[in-house]
């Protein structure tokens, strides 16, 4: 009762939200609900027993993240909005007409994915035999800080690696893009 | 004429420039001063000075007052260093006349003009260093400088505007026991100085926000015609207590501290040695205090014969000039010029904030020490 | 229902309204010891030694016109300085005041993580009050608080780890229990982490030497130049509910929390007289103190001198001491 | 309605995903087509979570950490790409990025 009451009030704010970052007329307004919109993800996250993915979510998105996107929005200071000029080309309704075609593509497969699973086992939703279920490293608790650590320093070390250098290359490159003088 | 940044229409375009106001209502421009900063982020690119906001035409006031008057007119320029100005002016009056002034009034001249270096360099310190963040010297100077604002009342009655000075002399000889006051406030300042120094001179973060900030050679100070402790801070041997000797100043055993680097470091030690040069100037005098009458022959109507004359002396922030032209005829000045030192520093302030960040223009303010009373007249 | 709604709930009420009567005693401490210092003496009029000005500055402040600039972004302007002040009550929720559950309103397993990436929300209150204004000197120094919050959280944040790497644990009752077990405050453990995070403290919370983004002399003001009245104070309440949630990390993560000094000497173990929270408490407004005696005490850096700072002294060093705990972690 | 099942989270994402996808397609502020691309990422942390919880698996959890990773190296290289387009061409409208250099 309590988890569907948490569920739906986050499910509505998190989706009315997201509609309010897309449809913000200015570019602050559309940061500031983002960063809600990636709080109650956390949210959302800590319901489902992932502290330090939350914790990591607010730290690095709504802290780092969208700080850089304020950052920038403060900084390209638009005198003219960027809605004047429109390519004659554009069609607007065609965009949600297109993202409609996708959400019933996921729908529909996530439809067929649950239905497929009820016929080969009757657990309701995605069961604990399905092929995932064997690449992971023991049970899962509510307290697994520790756990993900060493999942993450042992079965996925080497593309912790990688995302470290793709980190230190992805720096690298926004100091040469955004310097003015190299 | 406007004062907006012109579009630089370059085929490489930058960030925009922004063209921010400081002042004339600013916590750090010292009075009404308000300067236009255009901005490359936080870095100064250009500079202009809008001044005028307290002109109060008090040299063309002073075209309409007879001689004696315009000494209180004096004292409303650079109101920390009243004294000085009246000095300043009486001097002038007096060579133009050429009026003898008794020693003992000379002696005592040198005394208050000492004291009034004391006190206007209290301001700046204390102003300086908050300006650049640290508070409590403030207060630690104006606590000291309320000692020299103590010892004025007593001599003349008044705290800040005193017309402390005649031409011919002094009003009032010195009150008993003054003298004794006096160096004991010496003893007294002496002690606080080492304060302050132990706050500030060695202080990394004070180091780094005055060392090498604002740096100008010697050529480029004498071009700018800056005068004081700024033209001393790059080298120049420049002091008109020591060069034009007034007063009894050359009666006295003093230095003329001088900087090497030329930046805000130099020109904060150049005066905090200033200070203990004016202590020792001050004990020389006090000490040797002659006896005698503290007025010359003055004719009961002050009445300079027809010419012109200039006279500089050196108040606390430079060269203090007044060019005086009169027809021999009225009983009030044809033509009352005063060369302000503020003033002419302020000229050097353009060339000393630009390439520098926002932060550095308030040090820079600071360090040349500018009353605007002074600046605007 | 009781066990799990209502007594959190009365915990909550009692932290916050602590917290919020500590924070103007704390303006209060710091208009007295900042007089002491240079010889003033401060507030006297209201009440014996003007210890009531604490309740007439919030007084006067909420009774005060509460100006909206005619340009600003109206909603924005008043979300700002919510958005400063909640981040900031929020870290208390996990601050342990004793080692009873009665002395915490919750002991969870990433409380250290938690206390960081809720104080990095805080950057928004400033960035936005700053922008919202929409005037020159405010956008100046949000933009300088942006990039100065930014830049020393890394290195605090870096800090940290390694004083977890020691603890092994996040959770700041365990911190503490870890410092029991050893019998030794990790203040001596971990001398360089304590520097630097006390000094990227300072930086966090805009304090003097770091006072960038709100030094009245250079930006007359800062982000909150346009501000007045009720929101203004709450950027003031933010600021200073800021300072106790640092010191309240270098008391946990480094001087034992609600411990007595060297716990495990029997020759010292009659200071455990004093109920655990006034240690907590005490050590608290001994950090308090530092920060209002350096704000006393020096100048104030300069942009690039702080990001300088920051990002080639602090950041390396914390690396370094990194890896040092870590060696020491594996050979020992 | 009440039971919450990993389905409901898997319609979440997928909404959240649609309105991403909406933003990228009908905006023309570049900076506000990142964000969209954020809330697309976000969506699918959703669903990696939500799995995650379900399998008691950390499988999930890590790859979401990968995510939030790529997240800020894009964010980091695209709003530098936009610093230094806004810096030439003084916009940020997608509809006038039309030329790869000038």
């Amino acid at each position: 009762m309590a988890e569907a009451i948490v569920f739906w009030t986050l499910a509505v704010l998190i989706l009315g939200l997201g509609v309010m970052v897309i449809s913000a007329r200015s570019a602050v307004h559309s940061v500031l609900f983002l960063v809600v919109n990636f709080l109650l993800v956390a949210v959302l996250y800590v319901t489902l027993n992932a502290e330090f993915v939350a914790v990591i979510q607010v730290l690095v998105y709504a802290g780092g993240i969208v700080v850089l996107y304020l950052f920038v929005v403060m900084l390209v200071n638009l005198k003219k909005a960027p809605e004047r000029y429109a390519d004659p080309r554009r069609i607007a309704w065609t965009g949600t007409l297109l993202a409609g075609a996708v959400l019933a593509e996921v729908i529909a497969i996530v439809y067929a994915s649950v239905s497929s699973d009820e016929a080969g086992a009757a657990g309701g939703g995605f069961g604990a035999d399905t092929p995932f279920a064997e690449c992971g490293a023991g049970p899962l608790v509510s307290c697994n800080t520790e756990q993900l650590g060493w999942v993450l320093y042992t079965s996925y070390l080497i593309p912790f690696e990688l995302a470290s250098m793709l980190l230190l290359v992805a720096m690298v490159g926004a100091i040469v893009l955004a310097k003015r003088h190299l | 004429m406007t004062l907006e940044a012109p579009r630089t229409s370059t085929t490489q375009f930058d960030t925009d420039e922004l063209v921010i106001n400081m002042g004339p209502q600013h916590p750090s421009t010292h009075g009404v001063l308000r300067v236009v900063l255009k901005l490359d982020g936080e870095r100064v690119i250009d500079a202009d000075c809008v001044i005028g906001y307290i002109h109060r035409g008090i040299e063309k006031l002073s075209e309409n007052r007879d001689w004696t008057q315009i000494i209180l007119l004096t004292d409303r320029m650079d109101y920390v260093a009243a004294a000085t100005n009246n000095l300043g002016y009486c001097q002038t009056v007096e060579k133009l006349m050429q009026i003898e002034v008794p020693r003992r009034a000379r002696y005592l001249r040198t005394v208050l003009a000492e004291l009034q270096r004391i006190a206007s360099h209290c301001l700046w310190l204390g102003t300086h260093a908050m300006d650049i963040g640290a508070m409590t010297v403030l207060l630690y100077a104006f606590r000291e400088r309320e000692f020299v604002l103590d010892l004025f009342e007593e001599f003349c009655g008044a705290r800040l505007t005193y017309n402390a000075m005649r031409i011919g002399g002094l009003p009032l000889d010195i009150p008993p026991g003054w003298d004794k006051k006096v160096l004991s406030f010496c003893e007294l300042m002496e002690g606080k100085l080492n304060d302050y120094e132990m706050l500030l001179t060695n202080n990394r973060i004070w180091l780094k926000r005055t060392r090498d900030v604002g740096v100008i050679g010697a050529e480029e100070a004498i071009g700018l015609g800056l005068c004081g402790p700024p033209l001393r801070g790059s080298g120049v041997p420049r002091d008109l207590r020591k060069d034009e000797p007034y007063a009894a100043y050359d009666e006295m055993e003093f230095n003329v501290p001088l900087g090497t680097r030329g930046d805000t470091y130099d020109r904060y030690l150049i005066r905090m040695d200033e200070f203990r040069e004016s202590i020792r100037i001050i004990r020389q005098a006090v000490e040797g205090l002659p006896e005698g009458p503290i007025m010359g022959k003055v004719p009961r109507l002050i009445k300079p014969p027809a010419g012109e004359t200039y006279h500089a002396i050196e108040s606390p922030k430079g060269e203090l000039g007044y060019f005086i032209v009169s027809d021999g005829k009225s009983t009030n000045p044809y033509r009352f010029r005063v060369r302000p030192p503020s003033f002419c520093n302020l000229q050097g302030l353009k060339r000393l904030v630009t390439g520098h960040l926002v932060a550095d223009v308030v040090a820079l303010i600071g360090t040349i020490d500018i009353v605007l009373g002074e600046v605007d007249r | 229902m009781l066990e799990t709604v209502v007594v959190p709930l009365l915990k909550i009420a009692v932290l916050l309204n602590a917290v919020l009567v500590a924070v103007t005693f704390l303006v209060l401490m710091e208009r007295k010891v900042i007089a002491w210092a240079q010889s003033r003496l401060g507030p006297m009029r209201v009440g014996p030694y003007g210890i009531l000005q604490a309740i007439a500055d919030p007084i006067k402040l909420i009774l005060k016109e509460d100006i909206t600039p005619a340009k600003a972004d109206k909603y924005v302007f008043t979300l700002a300085p919510i958005m400063s002040l909640v981040p900031a009550l929020v870290v208390f929720a996990v601050v342990p005041f004793g080692p009873d559950p009665l002395y915490y309103v919750s002991d969870i397993n990433v409380g250290l993580l938690f206390i960081i990436s809720v104080t990095s929300i805080g950057v928004y209150g400033i960035i936005l009050g700053g922008w919202a204004s929409n005037s020159k000197y405010p956008l100046l120094a949000s933009l300088r608080a942006s990039a100065q919050l930014i830049s020393y959280e890394i290195a605090v944040t870096m800090t940290l780890v390694s004083v977890i790497l020691t603890t092994g644990t996040l959770s700041l009752v365990g911190i503490v229990e870890a410092q029991r077990e050893g019998g030794l405050w990790f203040a001596f453990v971990q001398p360089v982490a304590l520097m630097l995070v006390f000094i990227g403290g300072l930086a966090e919370t805009n304090r003097a030497p770091f006072d960038l983004p709100e030094a009245e002399t250079e930006l007359t003001g800062g982000f909150h130049t346009e501000y007045s009245g009720m929101r203004f104070s709450l950027f003031f309440l933010a600021e200073y509910a800021n300072m106790i949630v640092i010191s309240a990390i270098v008391v946990i993560m480094f001087f034992g929390g609600w411990l007595a000094p060297f716990p495990n000497v029997p020759a010292l173990a009659f200071l455990g007289f004093l109920p655990p929270w006034v240690w907590f408490i005490g050590k608290i407004f001994l950090f308090l103190y530092v920060f209002i005696w350096i704000r006393a005490t020096l100048p104030r850096y300069r942009y690039d001198q702080l990001m300088g700072l920051g990002w080639k002294v602090l950041i390396p060093i914390a690396i370094g001491n990194l890896v040092v705990t870590g060696i020491l972690k594996v050979a020992f | 309605m009440l039971e919450i099942t990993p389905l409901h989270y898997s319609l979440l994402s997928a909404a959240l995903f649609m309105i991403g996808v909406i933003g990228v397609l009908v905006r023309r502020n570049v900076i506000i087509i990142f964000m969209s691309i954020e809330l697309i990422l976000n969506a699918v942390n959703i669903n990696l979570i939500a799995l995650s919880d379900r399998l008691q698996d950390l499988a999930g959890q890590v790859f979401v950490v990968f995510v939030i990773a790529v997240a800020a190296a894009e964010a980091a290289v695209g709003l530098g790409i936009i610093i230094a387009f806004y810096r030439n061409k003084e916009t940020v409208n997608i509809d006038e990025i039309q030329i790869m250099r000038w």
